[in-house]
């Protein structure tokens, strides 16, 4: 098991460190002027490029940005076109989308195992069929529909909840947007737990289970669930990355300063921010990566296939 | 037969759903099991057998409906009971079975102890030390080395054969009184496969288990069954005692696998072989499902199903050619020097 | 027994019966594999309605920017006099004021805030945006498919290799890879096209390689093989025809993901630019207007959920036609 | 006797699964097959002949060891003067019959295939007129070559199977456990059927079971095989009345018999192999056919 997860944590790593590489690289060797030419006269460009070690070999950039990376900080550590400082208004975004990250995908996975596990339960009944209906909607159409539903009738028409994001009263203005975020996170993890619960019943060993004498609710607690919800685990890591995504839309809907939103404005303005490009680009793979190695651990412990491999107890 | 019946089925019928449209796969099926005997139900894949079995032991899947028939265990109609009451009274305690597939059929996120001690701490006042006891003692029993290591491990960490103990470990830890094996050895090696049966043999002598072996090789049933049931398409087509099924077999489709395998002594130059495959149970056959594929068939094996006629007390067999009006026919050369063979090695 | 009591009547009862072949077997089991497959879909309601809307759609798509009265780039409006002009496009010395109409006889859909009909931009929109997903995907599945089949069918070595490459590639987010387009690449359809290309074939090189690991040991290849056929040969005519199933039913469901990742660039504002339409850049539009002018959202965003609904309709009754053992013995 | 068809020498086949980890499938085993005749070779699963068949037909390359065939060297690197000699006289059945046809391709076109990658027709008439005479031989009707493999049943696929290796004309075919996926009843048919192509073309079998009744039945000489070591072989004769090794004695006590009486009092020799190493045991002549390792 130690070794199980040494590697895998050495793969993450290596995997983010050549990320990083890639995306540095990428970025500085792309054609055109990382600068806003217009305002500026080309001694003063030069200058600032000195000025941020523009002019060295990009290996040595790499290095230098690395180890500024190790510190805590993202290269120079201020916007190319403000010259404000990147950190603590990334930590800032970063604290908002989290927050309702965590709030849709805490919504979303238990609303969805209790879905998923109504319908098997009911296969074929009306429970099923209603469930099925809602995870297909909730697959098929894009939460940004709903978003924009959701804002327009309990916002404007009734201005029940607040239109617009507000920080200062967290949990009541990000219902709208954690419960619309969450909609398919629910409806995934809905339909593939009621799959893999429908596969389990049919498996030889839970018929073996009820050659035994066991029945209803403990069937379901011993064999089924445990074996059902191994596999779930594995759809949620693609669903966290899925939200980042609508986490962009969400929080120009909903007016939030999140990632997503610096993200947006880094690359759809008029020029491109490469510093903000490459930190959040950094930030994003991160995030992914260690959620991915989180539950990839977790997925070792729970499942015994994994846990014990045959050398070790051969 | 003056032996007390422990379970009965009759007229037993099923269908399934399927994509391609209902499958009619148990056509009325009737037989008895005698207490402490050995009841082997013989026939190809998709006869019905394991069917018949799983509807036995309330295992059925859910797209199956049993559209009559009866299934009495000491009396008692088990088809009328609710799953609760089936699983609660006779799952396990009176009825267990072993499955097919030794690398399925246990939980893979299971010990082995605890798939081992559950049925017992479900049926039995028992407590966990104890039932974790008998456990290592039962492992033991089905001749499993280091039982105390066995328990902590997990499924993958054992072989094909070890797991087939096991799970015959777990049909028997709460001493039913019937055992089902659903063709415990095919997935087996030769050398292990004897040793299995072996040890269900000895188990059964100790226990006083009513054994129903489900399968489709003739060397099993001739070692272990007291009596055989031959199926042919969702029927029973001929029922005896093993003796006079080996030694006096009425049906031409038993006569064909009798010598589809080759006794060691099988020197002919040809094996006597049933032409033609089984028929698929979605286009459900008129008259004798057997009569596509029967040298012997007669025109009424077309129109009309045969009904089961009595040979003797005990053996009966489902085929025209027993019609006091069919025309004798002469039995096949290979059949008749192999049943002088067999009736010579046995000394009858 | 007699006869009487077995209900036998005719007299040729106990002949034999003669004149068979036993020895040539015309006993067959089941029907064909695709017309199974079909069946089964047809079978599936869901799926079968899903066609439907897609269909209906695509014909609109195709058809309605044809013949409606309206280019999508003509501007409508009412002059100083009150009556109604119409400019090829967005010019300088247009004068009148932009109508913000409601559908009517000549609108169905009423018109954007330019005066521009909506029901012709809607279905222009359409089009823009199936053209984009149906040409990615179809790349996205050319790549996917043979790097997977190639990857698994050499293994070893090259499968090593080319498989931590797609780890570490799936391992970047789309976002990340979507920015990175941006810098190299003028916002538009080229974009978007792009950013499909990037992140999608890795599902379908995945879903290829896992069918052809199990393809390869299936014994007609081995067969195959044994015939002296080549490396080629196997990976195309033996084992890609039986990836198709599994394949058709991945594109299926990456059609409405690259529908909806269309839809999403052009909302942030990364996608399609004016006076382009996509069904992304008319929400994005009738988002802005929402709280003045509800009613221009809601034809570009019902054709987006009715797409995604059925292509992921039609996936869905697919991956069951092709793989019907949940619901079988 | 005349030159065998078939020489194997003192074959290796191991696999590298990883860094420090290698299966030694097949260790050193030696055996000829002779024009016309059938051998078996027999053992639990695991026992490597699979694999032995396998690297016959070079689906593998051998680790080590000489492969005869046909007065060929086929093992090592082979040109393509080899290749195709090998490709065309050397066939396989295979033991699945669901696995064993592309679900994809027509049962005529499955034949064919042989037919069609060493071009041995001239014209599309001649071809067909092959493959409907080989669907009449294994007893199908030419109508059958526009069907697909799923409206066969096993047997019938099975029958389709040899006929795809039978086209090719081939002196020597592997059957590697061709019959224990099949039906009792249908079993019978397919070895009646390789019989009777034998007795026509003369072609050896390699005949792969763990099924010894059969292989009794079928083979002329047998082999019998343990953990990847050829433990015993002779003729089937002197196999099954003169059994020498303890492993070959317990294959024997284990295969059940058809005759109740018999059976029932029968108790398997039971052999210890967790002890054994095959590694340091010799190989002893016992006669001439007759060869044993201890």
């Amino acid at each position: 098991m130690t070794k199980y997860v040494a590697k895998r944590i050495f793969m993450s790593v290596l995997t983010l460190f050549v990320i990083i590489f890639v995306l540095f690289v990428l970025i500085r060797i792309m054609p055109g002027n990382p600068f806003p030419v217009e305002r500026m006269s080309a001694e003063m460009i030069l200058q600032k490029r000195a000025e941020l070690g523009l002019d060295k070999p990009i290996l040595i950039q790499f290095v230098d940005y690395m180890s500024m990376l190790l510190q805590g900080s993202f290269g120079n550590g201020t916007s190319l076109y403000n010259g404000a400082p990147i950190k603590p208004i990334l930590l800032a975004c970063l604290e908002n989308s989290f927050k309702i990250g965590v709030l849709s995908i805490l919504f979303g996975t238990t609303v969805g195992l209790l879905l998923g596990i109504t319908a098997a339960l009911n296969r074929g009944k009306f429970l099923d069929g209603l469930c099925t209906v809602f995870s297909i909607l909730g697959v098929c159409i894009p939460s940004y529909v709903f978003m924009i539903f959701l804002q327009y009738f309990f916002s404007y028409k009734i201005p029940f909840f607040p239109y617009f994001f507000d920080p200062s009263r967290f949990l009541f203005s990000s219902i709208m947007p954690s419960l619309s975020l969450s909609l398919f996170t629910v409806a995934t993890v809905a339909r593939f737990t009621r799959n893999e619960m429908i596969e389990v019943m049919n498996s030889d060993y839970v018929k073996l289970a009820e050659a035994k004498g066991l029945y209803g609710f403990e069937l379901m607690r011993k064999h089924v669930l445990r074996n059902a919800l191994i596999p779930v685990v594995t759809v949620i890591a693609p669903l966290v990355v899925d939200l980042l995504t609508g986490a962009m839309v969400m929080e120009k809907i909903y007016g939030v300063n999140g990632v997503g939103k610096l993200m947006v404005d880094a690359i759809s303005g008029d020029g491109i921010d490469y510093n903000y490009v490459l930190a959040l680009g950094i930030v994003f793979s991160s995030l992914y990566i260690g959620i991915m190695l989180v539950l990839d651990i977790l997925y070792g412990i729970i499942d015994p296939r994994i846990r014990l491999t045959a050398k070790e107890t051969a | 037969m003056n032996e007390k019946i422990i379970l009965s089925v009759e007229n037993l019928d099923i269908t399934f759903r399927t994509n391609a449209g209902l499958v009619h796969a148990i056509r009325g099926v009737d037989f008895e099991l005698p207490a402490g005997k050995t009841l082997a139900l013989v026939g190809e894949s998709g006869s019905g057998k394991s069917v018949t079995m799983k509807a036995v032991a309330g295992l059925l899947d859910d797209n199956a409906t049993v559209n009559s028939g009866k299934i009495f265990y000491n009396g008692l109609d088990l088809l009328t009971l609710s799953k609760r009451d089936l699983r609660k009274k006779i799952n396990g305690q009176q009825i267990a079975m072993v499955f097919q597939d030794p690398m399925t059929s246990l939980d893979p996120t299971m010990t082995i102890g605890a798939q081992i001690t559950e049925g017992m701490l479900l049926h039995q006042k028992i407590s966990a030390t104890d039932a974790k006891d008998k456990a290592v003692e039962l492992l033991k029993l089905v001749g499993l080395n280091e039982p105390e290591k066995r328990v902590k491990n997990y499924p993958h960490q054992l072989s094909g054969g070890q797991r087939q103990r096991v799970v015959i470990a777990i049909a028997l830890s709460c001493e039913p009184k019937i055992l089902i094996c659903d063709e415990p050895t095919t997935a087996l090696d030769v050398t292990i496969q004897a040793r299995i049966l072996d040890l269900i043999q000895d188990l059964q002598k100790k226990m006083g288990l009513s054994v129903i072996y489900i399968t489709h090789d003739l060397g099993v049933v001739a070692k272990v069954a007291d009596f055989v049931n031959v199926m042919y398409a969702g029927k029973i087509i001929e029922a005896g005692t093993v003796d006079e099924i080996f030694y006096d077999p009425r049906h031409p489709y038993t006569w064909g696998l009798l010598l589809a395998m080759p006794d060691l002594d099988t020197t002919e130059d040809r094996l006597y072989s049933i032409p033609g495959s089984p028929p698929n149970l979605l286009h459900e056959p008129i008259g004798d499902a057997f009569a596509a594929r029967n040298r012997f068939a007669m025109k009424i094996d077309e129109r009309e199903q045969p009904p089961m006629f009595k040979i003797s007390e005990t053996h009966s067999a489902a085929t025209w050619l027993l019609h006091p009006d069919a025309p004798k026919i002469e039995l096949p050369r290979e059949l008749r020097l192999r049943l002088e063979r067999a009736r010579k090695a046995a000394n009858l | 027994m007699r006869n009487e009591e077995l209900g036998i009547r005719n007299a040729d009862d106990f002949e034999f019966i003669a004149g068979r072949d036993l020895n040539v077997d015309l006993n067959f089991a089941s029907q064909g594999y695709w017309k199974g497959v079909a069946v089964h879909f047809c079978r599936n309601k869901l799926a079968v309605a899903g066609v439907i809307i897609v269909a209906v759609i695509m014909l609109f798509a195709i058809l309605a920017p044809i013949v409606s009265t309206y280019g999508y780039q003509e501007i409508v409006a009412v002059n100083v006099d009150g009556k109604q002009i119409v400019a090829k496009s967005l010019e300088p010395q247009f004068a009148g004021e932009a109508q913000n109409l409601f559908a009517d006889k000549t609108f169905l859909f009423g018109t954007d805030d330019m005066g521009r009909d909506l029901w012709t931009r809607t279905w222009f929109g359409a089009r823009v945006s199936l053209l984009i997903a149906f040409v990615a995907i179809f790349i996205d599945m050319i790549i996917g498919m043979s790097y997977g089949l190639i990857s698994g069918y050499f293994g070893g070595h090259v499968d090593n290799i080319m498989q931590r490459f797609i780890e570490i590639a799936g391992s970047i987010p789309t976002l990340v890879i979507i920015s990175i387009l941006a810098i190299f690449m003028d916002k538009g359809i080229g974009l978007v096209i792009a950013a499909l290309l990037v992140t999608e074939w890795i599902g379908m090189s995945k879903i290829s390689r896992a069918e052809c690991l199990k393809l390869k040991e299936r014994e007609y290849v081995l067969a195959s093989r044994t015939l002296g056929a080549g490396s080629f040969h196997i990976i195309f005519k033996q084992i890609l025809p039986n990836t198709i199933g599994p394949i058709i039913t991945q594109v299926m469901f990456s059609i409405p993901v690259a529908i909806f990742t269309e839809a999403f660039l052009s909302f942030v504002g990364v996608g399609i630019v004016l006076p382009q339409c996509s069904i992304g850049s008319l929400i994005e539009a009738g988002f802005n207007n929402i709280t003045v002018l509800p009613y221009q959202i809601l034809p570009p965003i019902c054709v987006l959920a009715l797409l995604m609904l059925g292509f992921n309709l039609i996936g869905d009754g697919f991956r069951e036609a092709l793989a019907p053992k949940i619901e079988n013995m | 006797m005349n030159n065998p068809l078939l020489k194997v020498d003192n074959l290796h086949q191991h696999f590298k699964i990883s860094r420090n980890f290698t299966v030694k499938a097949v260790n050193g085993v030696s055996f000829e097959i002779f024009p016309g005749e059938t051998y078996g070779l027999v053992g639990e699963s695991g026992s490597g002949k699979t694999t032995i068949g396998r690297s016959i037909i070079r689906l593998y390359d051998p680790t080590s060891g000489e492969i005869i065939f046909n007065r060929s060297k086929i093992s090592g690197t082979l040109n393509n003067k080899t290749r195709r000699m090998l490709r065309k006289n050397m066939q396989m059945i295979f033991q699945d019959p669901m696995s064993s046809l592309n679900p994809r391709k027509k049962i005529g076109d499955i034949i064919g295939e042989g037919l069609d990658i060493h071009e041995i027709y001239s014209d599309v008439t001649e071809r067909n007129a092959i493959i409907a005479e080989m669907l009449q031989k294994v007893g199908l009707s030419p109508a059958h070559a526009e069907r697909y493999p799923h409206q066969f049943s096993g047997g019938q696929r099975q029958r389709a199977g040899i006929a795809r290796a039978l086209v090719m004309k081939p002196k020597l075919i592997i059957a590697d456990e061709c019959i224990s996926a099949l039906d009792v009843s249908i079993q019978a048919q397919v070895v009646n059927l390789m019989k009777d192509i034998q007795a026509e073309t003369q072609c050896a079998y390699l005949f792969i079971a763990h099924d010894l009744s059969m292989v009794k039945y079928i083979s002329d000489r047998i082999g019998v095989l343990h953990l990847g070591y050829l433990v015993e072989t002779g003729t089937t004769e002197e196999i099954f009345s003169d059994p020498i090794h303890p492993y070959t004695k317990s294959l024997l006590s284990a295969v059940p018999c058809p005759n109740p009486r018999v059976e029932k009092f029968r108790r398997p020799v039971v052999y210890d192999s967790s002890n054994v190493n095959y590694s340091a045991a010799t190989v002893q002549k016992i006669s001439d056919t007759h060869f044993v390792l201890l």
